[in-house]
């Protein structure tokens, strides 16, 4: 066994830890957006918050597009396509920070109501604040696998960052895929 | 993605297409067929599904070699 | 400066530091944003929060990470701590010394809990108020609580740190940076808890009910934030906890041949990943409720109290699973070493303490019989709450089958196990009564459930703890703790906790109420609650001797060469205190794990022939 | 086998004489209400249980300890056995059936303390932090004791103005928290059945006097319970005795005292006319415009010394115009 062989022996072990531990961390937080759901049904029933339609389905639009190009970088690492990788990460970045822009930057504005305004407004902020925080920190995470992909950290063979990083960003777009139909489709509009 | 460049990539932009058509019948129902709210949870569980299965890999957990392939 | 290479003393400037620099941030923020600058509250929580990372970062338990954000390599492990006691006072990544770091920590909590017990036991001595403040006795008995609380969280962290990798074989977790973040973080979360103190203090008791919860002092902004951030270390260590058990065991380990402390280990890992993000939320919630005024438990603002108490207790109850279950095991783990038999029915009890966390995922709203929730909800709970009682059953059928026809002997660690046993069965035995809705409608709110539920955390935690640092000290120190004292301790503690517990359920069930700082003389409890203030006392004495025989043993306790107590388990096959890598190399699994009495048998090959040999 | 029967023996006379001793010593409080039947009874049933496991697991241990434990120089290990399956399910199914019949019962006695009677008569029962307030709304009484007649079912309708209460007669077991909310009234049956003097106590922490937020509950014959309800329904003449009537039927004199001490509010003695600083600095003088607003909008006007947001900010919509007056004009009163 050489030296190099025993590394990636160990490092393929890690990352079945890594793996795991990344999956069980996912199975955690889920039990906060979990409860969340659980909140706004319980304070809501069959209501929904009043807000604007064509809003929520742009910003469904652009989260869906962005992991898209999420999975598209980590398929271009792991086939050796370090320009692809590049621009594929950069892309999903300027998407979730889109995303960012359109949930905090015009619907907290243009809802008609405020985080102090009975429960709508409770349920509406606290679900996509929570959520917003989670894409916040995944933007973060995209740009430090964007400056370490520039300066050619990653290969086809090694790069669980970037793995980890698509992972969570899948992740916060599935919760997205419960809490879009939760505040903007299910139930009649809240007076 | 036991499979060539090419067909990952082709794999991905399938996903995508399944995805933006169920999204786009998610919001046609909720907005011509409201009292149909199960078909909505429904699709969302389908959505999450595709997503975990083909974007997120779960299978790779479960295989006891480690290594990206 | 020596003293600022303890990444401690690093921690508490940076925190304090910190926590200025929050305060200022939040005003400035607030002044550049045209509200009112100066609001208590605002400033407070984002001063907590800043502070909270600063130790993080003072104490050194975020470099790797930020090193391996700006694309550095770091190994896991970065050579050999510095040796001596200095080691453990700043941020180390070794299991076993994270392991000591909570246990020490652990009992350091465990006696400001129960000083602040004592405090206002004796304020209950008799009725009308002697010395206490109505304000200062809720705020102790809310802080009694929570404490403890944290105190167990941190002695179940000990246990499984310092054991599970021993017992699998592995050199680490399987994650040595997260283990160590998710010891340090309960630092400051304990800093927080105990400011409460300081700053008005909260009448709401640990569970933070609101609307009462909405309306109390600052302090309760604290409270929520030191618990979320222990709460966030027992989630971080139990993912850790399952994947090591998961993916490092020793060849020839299979899950049904694992140590049977391990299996509660991970069943309480199950528990402690998942649920404990709800009380986060929950906690949370409120918190935010204050700050911006929204209306989730506000009735005036399309609100639901109830809302929150689901929440809470979808966590808060498997939490006493999270506090027993590692406890059980040590109990399943010791019996068959001091009977010198087998454990009976292995499988039953590992299976059993699955069964256990997962039932416990069903049964909370058994908290909320009488709190006005869903009416349909109260039978289907009831059934789902009186089943835990059949996993339980079966653990203690088991262990009466693994004692009997032994050859017992009865040292410390074996007092306390059996000790562990009697109390657990009496605390587990008068859980039903409060299982079934219509005695609850009595019970619940009671002294009878404070007796109930002290007899099922010293049964389930305090005395296998015990039995457990009495047992594992010569592993971790290379010498024994003292054998007479530690009877004294047992005998002090065992009939005065009767008495206490005996005495709580009675009055309990005779209407006395819990949580009141005064009680009514008419009721003709004073009597009772002199015997139990008494009773206090006597524990606390036993307990001090239990903490001058730790500090005597450390240094000069006798000294304990190899294999103490004849154990078959692994950790015990090398020397102590285990070697900074734990096992020179993997052992391999050639038998059970506890098969005593069966001639010639061994559970591990410690020198296995290696396959390239 | 010989082990086996001296244990079996053994636990038998241990459980009848834990149960016994169990019995003979007072466990709950007086049985006062039909509700309470069912609960003790149950109870009872769950002592006997108790004793028996307790006892069954404990006799074992303690013959183990006394006849199985190591003499001295002898060396070796126990029998070697593993387990037994049979065993294992028998000790699976049985509790698992006890449990189960347990429940059952428990289902059935929950019924039981539900069973509504049409003819039972209606009382709201108002939590407030510290005190409750009696409303009989088919007497228009309003009371700050709970009277109740004997042997006839009260329809308790519990709600609270603030935070989360919860009512609790020790002698008729049954008990149902009080929750704020206007679609958060909860109902609780009780139908007593000893005359008696007793006392509602507040079983949910409530915050600083929770322990003294208790009140009289009076059992009474019911033909003395109609000559209270007589009683009660004249009015007194003069507002000061009508408001003092008030300040305790709505828990006003639970936080402040007519005696000069303080409580959590400040005393009403001597506090018409005095001069008081505020906490933004100014001074007023204490009339009837003041007090006015100190009852309708409390945190407008807080006295130095003392926290706002404490008292309730909706006894504007509680008490009638006539009964504020009337509040004012005892308070002028107490000099």
């Amino acid at each position: 066994m050489s030296a190099d062989t025993a590394h990636m022996t160990d490092y393929k072990f890690k990352l079945s830890n890594n793996r795991l531990g990344l999956w069980l961390f996912i199975l955690s937080d889920s039990f906060v957006f979990g409860g969340l759901l659980v909140t706004r049904y319980y304070l809501l029933g069959g209501h929904r918050p009043e807000l604007d339609q064509m809003l929520g389905l742009i910003v469904t639009s652009v989260l869906l597009v962005s992991s898209f190009f999420m999975n598209r970088a980590e398929t271009a690492i792991a086939h050796g396509d370090r320009q692809n990788f590049i621009v594929s990460t950069a892309i999903t970045m300027i998407l979730g920070i889109g995303f960012l822009v359109g949930v905090i930057g015009f619907e907290w504005r243009t809802a008609p109501f405020g985080p102090s305004d009975g429960a709508a407004g409770s349920v509406f902020y606290m679900m996509t604040g929570m959520h917003a925080f989670h894409v916040l920190t995944g933007v973060l995470f995209l740009f430090v696998v964007l400056r370490n992909g520039l300066r050619g950290r990653y290969s086809a063979e090694r790069h669980w960052a970037v793995e980890a990083c698509a992972n969570y960003w899948h992740f916060v777009d599935v919760v997205w895929i419960f809490f879009y139909p939760a505040l903007y489709l299910l139930g009649t509009p809240a007076g | 993605m036991d499979k060539n460049k090419g067909a990952a990539y082709t794999q991905g932009l399938i996903t995508l297409v399944v995805l933006a058509v169920l999204t786009g019948a998610e919001y046609g129902i909720a907005v011509a067929l409201p009292s149909l709210w199960v078909a909505l949870i429904v699709i969302a569980l389908i959505k999450a599904a595709i997503v975990i299965q083909f974007f997120m890999h779960i299978a790779r957990v479960f295989r006891e070699e480690g290594g990206h392939s | 400066m020596k003293i600022l290479k303890l990444g401690i003393i690093r921690g508490v400037i940076a925190q304090i530091v910190g926590t200025a620099a929050g305060v200022g941030l939040v005003t400035g923020l607030r002044a550049l944003m045209g509200l009112p600058a100066w609001a208590a509250e605002p400033a407070a929580v984002g001063g907590a929060l800043i502070g909270i990372i600063c130790f993080l970062a003072g104490v050194g338990a975020l470099t790797d990470w930020w090193k391996w954000a700006l694309g550095e390599e770091v190994e896991d492990h970065h050579g050999p701590d510095p040796r001596g006691w200095e080691r453990y006072f700043g941020v180390s990544v070794d299991h076993k010394v994270i392991g000591i770091q909570y246990g020490v920590t652990s009992v350091a909590l465990l006696l400001v809990a129960g000083s602040f017990a004592l405090t206002f036991r004796t304020e209950l001595v008799a009725s009308g108020i002697q010395f206490l403040s109505p304000a200062l006795y809720n705020t102790l008995m809310g802080l009694h609580g929570i404490v403890m609380i944290a105190a167990i969280l941190l002695g179940v962290g000990a246990m499984s740190n310092y054991l599970v990798p021993l017992m699998i074989g592995a050199r680490d977790m399987a994650f040595p940076r997260l283990n160590a973040f998710a010891y340090w973080v309960n630092v400051p979360g304990a800093v927080l808890v105990v400011s409460t103190l300081f700053l008005g203090g909260f009448d709401t008791g640990w569970t933070g009910y609101p609307p009462l919860s909405a309306r109390a002092p600052l302090a309760m902004q604290m409270f929520f934030l030191g618990v979320y951030v222990v709460g966030l270390s027992s989630i971080l260590g139990s993912l850790n906890i399952i994947v090591t058990t998961l993916r490092m065991r020793a060849p020839g380990m299979n899950m049904f041949r694992m140590p049977i402390f391990v299996w509660a280990s991970f069943a309480t890992a199950l528990i402690g990943l998942t649920a404990t993000q709800l009380i986060g939320l929950s906690f949370q919630m409120v918190m935010i409720q204050r700050l911006f005024g929204m209306g989730f438990f506000d009735p005036e603002k399309g609100g639901n109290v109830i809302l929150f108490q689901h929440l809470f207790w979808f966590y808060s109850h498997p939490a006493v699973y999270v506090f027993i279950l590692p406890g059980l095991g040590i109990v399943s783990e010791l019996l068959p070493v001091f009977a010198r038999k087998p454990l009976f029915g292995y499988k039953w009890i590992a299976m059993s303490s699955l069964a256990i966390a997962l039932v416990g995922f069903l049964v909370w709203a058994h908290h909320m019989f009488t709190a006005g929730m869903e009416e349909y909800l109260r039978v289907p709970f009831m059934y789902a709450t009186l089943l835990v009682a059949v996993p339980t059953g079966v653990k203690f059928f088991s262990w009466v089958g693994t004692i009997w026809r032994g050859k017992l002997e009865f040292p410390t660690p074996m007092l306390f196990t059996l000790g562990a046993v009697v109390v657990f069965l009496f605390g587990g035995l008068t859980g039903p009564p409060n299982g079934t809705v219509a005695t609850d409608l009595h019970l619940h709110d009671t002294y009878w459930v404070v007796g109930h539920f002290h007899n099922t955390m010293f049964g389930g935690f305090v005395y296998p703890f015990f039995a457990s640092i009495y047992y594992w000290f010569p592993k971790i120190t290379g010498r024994k703790l003292d054998e007479r004292l530690g009877k004294i301790h047992f005998w002090l503690m065992t009939p005065a906790f009767w008495v206490m517990t005996f005495g709580m359920m009675w009055i309990g069930l005779l209407g006395m109420r819990r949580r009141i700082a005064d009680y009514d003389p008419a009721q003709g409890f004073d009597g009772v609650h002199l015997v139990l203030t008494i009773a206090a006392f006597v524990l606390a004495t036993s307990i001090l001797v239990f903490v001058i025989n730790l500090i005597f043993s450390v240094k000069g306790g006798e000294a304990a060469e190899g294999n103490v107590w004849r154990s078959r388990s692994p950790e015990w096959q090398i020397a102590s205190p285990a070697p900074e890598h734990n096992y020179d190399r993997p052992f391999k699994v050639v038998g059970e794990p506890y098969d005593y009495g069966l001639p010639g048998s061994t559970y591990v090959d410690m020198n296995p022939a290696m396959a390239g040999d | 086998m010989k082990h086996f029967i001296v244990v079996g023996v053994l636990v038998i006379i241990v459980a009848a004489l834990v149960s016994m001793g169990l019995g003979s010593i007072q466990l709950m409080p007086t049985q006062a209400s039909a509700q309470a039947v069912p609960i003790d009874n149950l109870f009872g049933m769950h002592v006997k249980v108790i004793s028996f496991l307790f006892s069954l697991i404990v006799v074992f241990l303690v013959y183990s300890i006394v006849v199985f434990r190591r003499k001295k120089g002898e060396e070796g290990d126990g029998d070697h056995f593993e387990g037994h399956t049979g065993l294992e399910i028998a000790w699976t199914i049985a509790p698992l059936a006890t449990v189960l019949y347990f429940s059952y019962l428990g289902a059935q006695a929950l019924a039981e303390t539900r069973r509504a009677d049409p003819q039972a008569m209606q009382v709201n029962v108002i939590g407030s932090q510290w005190s409750w307030r009696f409303e009989y709304p088919e007497l228009g009484i309003v009371s700050d004791e709970l009277r109740l007649p004997a042997n006839r079912q009260v329809l308790l309708k519990l709600s609270s103005i603030d935070v989360i209460h919860s009512f609790w007669v020790p002698e008729f077991r049954v008990k149902q928290d009080a929750l704020p909310g206007a679609n958060m009234v909860k109902e609780l049956r009780i139908t007593p059945t000893l005359i008696g003097d007793y006392k509602v106590r507040c079983a949910e922490l409530c915050g600083l006097q929770h322990a003294y937020m208790e009140s009289p509950v009076i059992v009474m014959e019911p033909a003395g319970f109609d000559a209270w309800v007589i009683r009660q329904t004249a009015l007194p003449t003069d507002p000061v005795d009508r408001g003092a009537l008030w300040a305790k039927q709505f828990g006003c004199v639970a936080c402040h005292s007519t005696d000069g001490a303080t409580i959590v509010g400040p005393t009403w003695q001597g506090l018409s006319g005095k001069q008081e600083t505020l906490t933004d600095g100014t001074t007023v003088t204490v009339d009837a415009d003041f007090l006015h607003t100190a009852i309708v909008s409390p945190d407008a006007q807080v006295p130095q010394g003392f926290a706002p947001g404490i008292m309730p900010k909706n006894f504007g919509d509680t008490l009638s115009a006539e009964q504020i007056n009337d509040i004012i004009a005892y308070i002028e009163s107490l000099k």
